[in-house]
């Protein structure tokens, strides 16, 4: 498993590298000592992203789907919470203060009521057709 | 009398702690151990991203609907650790319980009623994996320019900052802004959030009593005959066989009783 | 693939598919008494078929009677019921009498009335205890063993065993009381007197434990009648029979003269019942806390029976008398006899050929048909509710299997 | 503690780290140690109630080494896994339900500012984490592989979950009462005389704490409420496959969480570490003066606590051994028709008093605890009025109120 964070110039050795490439040295420095910054939080959203999009693409189960979401969610929830934090922007950094906290407990708060929804949705689909593998739901195909 | 006690306990203690230090120095070794300063903070959030990140992919990986569930739940557990460690304390704590204890734990329920035997473990062929991966991965990379792009990002966190407290979020929950504007955010008062909150909180009413009869259990006159659950992988004959529950636990052989026999 | 809803026009709406699981209520399960196996059909928590399997302690007790004299018969009585030894043991000597015609004496018959009235006591409290268990609280199962063991130490003194007892035999009894008996027997008598209140205290009258019994498992008379129940399972429905004053002369012979009220709810009130926490309101006639308040109000019913039959049995002089030899010659013919076990009705059968072994051999167990009923009052009860349920019937399997 | 060790010329992150180290090793002795009691405790309690000795030849007198010997016995028994079992999950269940059932100790103050980490969201930490042991539960019921487990385990996850409701609704009101979720302030909140603990505080707080008792007692299944491990019907619930170490961690968990919930009623309306008689303020010793007496209010301070939640945990049993099991749906019933209504009527009455009489019937009679909540209004950006900012870098509005004497600004973490 890549260890994203300490090395991401390895991982894109075919890309053109962003103009961005001076401050790769806090990376290279060792990862225990450097205090944490917003991008440390953005690479965790994004694999958390990344991850939840290919688990919804993958999985044919519909919970799987739904595990996927979730992911989803979280990923941009750490992204909320990165940005609202006065630890990670430093000094007189403009952050989101409290609005970015706040939109993140909305956000939990929803991803609750689509759980709740979308297993609803997903136990009567099983109880129709005694199966939860979303291929076989193919009834209103031409 | 009883102050002058507390005086005697006092003074002794001053004298005892002082002699203690000097006396007790380390060993000049300890000095000389290879890792500078470790910064704990930056540490445990190694350790909690590397949990985060390990068990989400570890979601993407597994077949099993439980195991899935299973890693799912760590995996939110330590993104809750990363609020924490970002200072919003309300917000880690509201995701472990509203989160990981409410919704997976309803996921975990709709895992339960509805893993049969032939559902546990779909497999996804080889083409999907290979084709996920790429498009994952490419994905990613695209995600990771953009966040290293912007410079502002780059710069380290500081050190010392406020205590988080809970406080001021209730109260903006309320409509009343309590916590002080961050440096150069625009002037003028910046907006409560009492509306969303009440109408996410009329929202989670309807969209859980819509569930709840959505999902409910219907009466049934007659007991119902168990007919053949079509088998998941489309590969194999439907085979008429009795659903019997998780681990199919049918009485060893027996008289042909209407109960435990029956052609179904 | 084609709709697999099955449009059965007898089903109004489908259900959340839960399949519905066959689940053993095994053999080794502890809150079935001893070894019965009860294979329930439930969908989720709703048990709709309950299906008892008996036989895992079938010992061919009957077929043995056929090989040895009816007094040597008399060891396998007590391992029918096991908790009331001396009751089966009464039940087989009586038939054994009724065939040979043989009268006992007036002493030896008071003798038996109280024996068997202590027997009924200790039989009844293991069925408290145990009904305690089975819904969730162990102190009540401790606290009725505790008095049990004051009566097993009295028939220990009177027979030398305290399970399976032999005592009462064919012709009367293997020995008479050891003198200072009985004023032992009227000191436990009178210091359980006021520990009854602590159970009612315990179990009875606890709120949660009406939860769980009162309107559970209904039997209604007729069913009670149909499947023919007896004993306490019977009178806890509401039926008006006791063997000990409707049984046959031979057996009533015994109680003539005793003091008895029938422990069964006539009209809505149960006998004397003024010392007695009231019906609940919940408890509807034929449940389970109705069956488990019959068995606590026989508990003092039997005492009384023993205080009495310690006064006539100190009044009558005469030796006991000496028992049946014991080969001693059946007359051709049959006899059947029931008494008043305190599970129920228990009938002995037995046929004399005009040798000393008897030529069949047959015991009617009355806990046999008391479980019977189980399918019909576990029919849409929670899993929870089958042990209290087949608790409240008191079964022993012992006596189901023989 | 840290500070302690950079005076020994440690290196500033080690000593962190030890001191990390040692309240996180302190905690799991609690857990342990108090294991170890209560087992012995509710052995002899059972035996008490049922009117026999209990455990008496194990080690000495009372039979106080039985709970070491059950120790042994557990360690050497088989650690066996039924046949169809999911391996993973098998073994991964009763840690998952330990680690939850620890977790939620960090945040639980045992004395004035000793507490594991001191998070200003003490409580709704401590009753999130109490919700996470379902999980536990539900793997080892699935991964037994077993009909019966897995009644046991949707059994309790149902109960667990559902308790949840009337519990957090319980737990507001002390901290509607004392304006802040960290248990320390609301545990400082209620010291002096016993007057001032927040069970007397109002009659809805005392109906309050009643439901809260029950709802810990059920959300924690015990007692009437047992359902997961109802030996009549389900042999042993969830964790019938379970042998040696691993069910020992089952026992540890429950057995944690029990004294856990005790102590948390003990730190929200008993006055936590407060005795009923405010014996350091009267022998003249507090948190100011000098060293060694704050140490020695602190240890009066934890032996209050500590007794405290003890006597939760010993009502706890005695009702287990008293009472009869209840039903799953006669559970469900007094949850959702008994407590959680309840709760709330007491909810808005406690908040109604606190509204129009926050100085309690008679003025003086009990301190007005509500100030905390004006502080806030006059903070900068809020209302105009002016707030004296106060010293060092506390840049936000301080956590406590002005008036309160020995306000102590929350530390900063670095």
């Amino acid at each position: 498993m890549m260890d994203f964070f300490v090395a991401p110039s390895i991982l894109l050795p075919g890309l053109s590298m962003p103009s961005c490439l001076a401050t790769v040295p806090l990376f290279a420095a060792n990862p225990f000592t450097e205090p944490v910054g917003v991008i440390h939080y953005l690479v965790v959203g994004a694999v958390l992203f990344t991850a939840g999009i290919a688990c919804m693409t993958l999985k044919r189960n519909a919970l799987g789907i739904l595990m996927g979401i979730e992911l989803v969610l979280n990923g941009a929830n750490i992204n909320f919470v990165a940005f609202s934090s006065s630890y990670l922007r430093g000094e007189g950094a403009p952050t989101l203060g409290l609005d970015g906290q706040v939109v993140a407990l909305f956000v939990i708060l929803l991803a609750a009521a689509e759980a709740a929804v979308a297993l609803a949705i997903t136990l009567n689909f099983y109880n129709n057709h005694a199966t939860v593998d979303v291929d076989r739901a193919d009834d209103l195909k031409g | 009398m009883t102050g002058m006690l507390a005086m005697d306990i006092s003074s002794l203690t001053d004298v005892i702690v002082p002699t203690l230090a000097t006396t007790f120095r380390p060993a000049p070794i300890l000095a000389a151990l290879p890792v500078a300063g470790v910064n704990w903070h930056s540490v445990l959030f190694l350790l909690f991203a590397a949990l985060a990140c390990g068990f989400a992919v570890a979601v993407v990986a597994a077949d099993n609907v439980v195991r899935m569930a299973l890693y799912l739940v760590f995996s939110l557990g330590a993104t809750a650790g990363l609020f924490f460690l970002a200072g919003a304390e309300f917000i880690g704590a509201m995701q472990l319980m509203i989160y990981v204890g409410g919704t997976l734990v309803l996921l975990v329920f709709g895992v339960m009623l509805t893993a049969q035997a032939p559902l546990v473990a779909i497999k996804a062929s080889s083409s999907d994996r290979t084709l996920a991966a790429v498009a994952g991965a490419s994905l990613l990379a695209l995600l990771l320019t953009a966040a290293f792009s912007v410079d502002a990002w780059m710069a380290p966190g500081s050190e010392v900052v406020p205590a988080p407290s809970a406080t001021p979020l209730g109260m903006a929950l309320i409509g009343v802004r309590v916590d002080t504007p961050p440096p150069g955010s625009p002037a003028g008062g910046r907006a409560g959030y009492m509306l969303p909150f009440e109408i996410v909180s009329v929202h989670l009413l309807v969209v859980l009593v819509g569930a709840a009869y959505l999902a409910r259990a219907k009466r049934r006159k007659t007991p119902r005959a168990i007919d053949a659950v079509a088998s998941a992988m489309p590969v194999e004959p439907v085979v008429a066989s009795t659903a019997s529950g998780v681990a199919s636990g049918r009485p060893a052989g027996g008289a042909k009783s209407a109960l435990v026999g029956g052609g179904r | 693939m084609s709709n697999l809803i099955d449009d059965d026009p007898r089903i109004i709406e489908f259900d959340v598919r839960t399949d519905e699981m066959l689940v053993n209520m095994g053999p080794q399960h502890p809150s079935t008494h001893g070894v019965l196996r009860l294979v329930l059909r439930t969908d989720g928590e709703i048990v709709s078929e309950t299906e008892p399997h008996i036989g895992y302690l079938h010992r061919c007790a009957e077929k043995i009677g056929e090989n040895v004299s009816p007094r040597q018969w008399i060891p396998y009585t007590d391992r029918l019921d096991y908790l009331a030894a001396m009751n089966m043991n009464l039940g087989w000597a009586l038939t054994v009498e009724k065939l040979m015609r043989h009268e006992v004496g007036e002493k030896a018959r008071h003798l038996r009335v109280l024996i068997a009235e202590l027997n009924r006591i200790g039989s009844h409290l293991v069925g408290m205890g145990a009904y305690g268990l089975d819904l969730g609280t162990f102190s009540p199962f401790l606290y009725a063993f505790r008095e049990r063991e004051k009566i097993l130490d009295l028939f220990e003194e009177a027979c030398g065993a305290r399970l399976t007892y032999s005592y009462i035999t064919c012709g009367g009894a293997t020995a008479d009381l050891p003198p200072g008996w009985l004023q032992k027997c009227e000191a436990f008598l009178d210091q359980f007197e006021p520990i009854i209140k602590e159970y009612h205290a315990l179990l009875t009258t606890n709120a949660i434990f009406v939860k769980r019994t009162a309107g559970i498992g209904v039997l209604s008379r007729e069913m009670a009648i149909d499947y023919g129940c007896s004993g306490p399972v019977l009178r806890g429905s509401g039926v008006d029979q006791d063997m000990r004053r409707d049984g046959e002369s031979i057996y009533t012979g015994m109680y003539d003269g005793y003091a008895f009220e029938v422990a069964v709810q006539k009209d809505g009130r149960y006998p004397r019942d003024h010392s007695y926490p009231s019906v609940p309101k919940e408890a509807v006639l034929g449940d389970c806390w109705h069956r488990f308040f019959v068995r606590m109000l026989e508990v003092v019913q039997s005492m009384d029976l023993v205080r009495q039959a310690i006064d006539r049995y100190a009044a009558c002089k005469e030796p006991l008398g000496e028992p049946m030899k014991l080969a001693e010659k059946l007359p051709v013919g049959d006899a059947y006899l029931e008494t008043e076990a305190p599970k129920g009705q228990m009938g002995f059968y037995v046929v004399g050929n005009g040798t000393s072994i008897p030529w069949r051999v047959r015991a009617r167990s009355s806990s046999f048909s008391n479980l019977s009923v189980t399918h019909e009052l576990c029919r849409g009860c929670l899993i929870a509710d089958v042990p209290a349920i087949v608790g409240s019937l008191d079964i022993v399997m012992g006596e189901i299997d023989r | 503690m840290a500070e302690f060790l950079i005076g020994l010329g440690l290196p500033g992150w080690l000593a962190w780290s030890i001191a990390a180290l040692v309240s996180a090793v302190l905690l799991l002795n609690v857990i342990a140690g108090g294991a170890l009691v209560f087992i012995w405790a509710e052995r002899k309690i059972a035996a008490r109630i049922q009117d026999r000795l209990g455990p008496t030849r194990t080690g000495g007198r009372f039979g106080w080494l039985q709970s070491l010997a059950d120790g042994i016995k557990l360690l050497a028994k088989e650690d066996l896994m039924p046949e169809g079992a999911d391996g993973l999950l098998f073994r991964l269940a009763p840690y998952v339900s330990f680690c939850a059932s620890f977790c939620a100790f960090i945040a639980l103050p045992f004395a004035f500012d000793v507490v594991g980490q001191r998070l200003n969201v003490a409580v709704f930490f401590v009753v999130a984490v109490l919700g996470l042991e379902v999980f536990g539960v539900i793997l080892a019921g699935y991964a037994s592989a077993s009909k019966w487990s897995l009644f046991g385990a949707m059994r309790e996850a149902a109960q667990v979950v559902s308790y949840e409701v009337p519990l957090g609704m319980c737990v507001v009101v002390p901290v509607m009462l004392a304006g802040t979720m960290d248990l320390v302030t609301i545990g400082e909140k209620q010291a002096g005389w016993m007057s001032n603990w927040y069970l007397f505080h109002d009659p809805f707080t005392f109906v309050i704490f009643w439901v809260y008792v029950t709802c810990a007692v059920a959300s924690v299944n015990r007692a009437p409420f047992d359902l997961a491990e109802a030996e009549s019907e389900l042999v042993a619930g969830f964790h019938t496959e379970y042998s040696g170490l691993r069910w020992s961690f089952f026992f540890m968990a429950e057995y944690g969480s029990m004294f856990l919930v005790s102590a948390l009623a003990a730190v929200l309306f008993l006055g936590g570490w407060n005795g009923p008689v405010p014996v350091a303020q009267l022998v003249g010793l507090s948190e100011g003066t000098g060293d060694s007496a704050a140490y020695f209010v602190r240890l009066l301070g934890l032996g209050n606590l500590i007794a405290k939640a003890t006597l939760g945990v010993l009502l706890m049993m005695w009702i287990r051994w008293t009472l009869p099991r209840l039903r799953i749906d006669q559970v469900m019933t007094t949850c959702l028709k008994y407590c959680t209504p309840i709760a709330a009527v007491m909810f808005a009455g406690a908040m109604f008093w606190q509204l129009f009489l926050p100085g309690g019937l008679l003025p003086g009679w009990s301190r007005p605890a509500g100030e905390i909540r004006e502080g806030w209004l006059e903070g900068p950006g809020g209302l105009p009025a002016a707030h004296p900012t106060t010293s060092g870098h506390n840049v936000g509005v301080a956590a406590t109120d002005p008036s309160d004497s020995s306000g102590l600004a929350t530390r900063s973490p670095r």
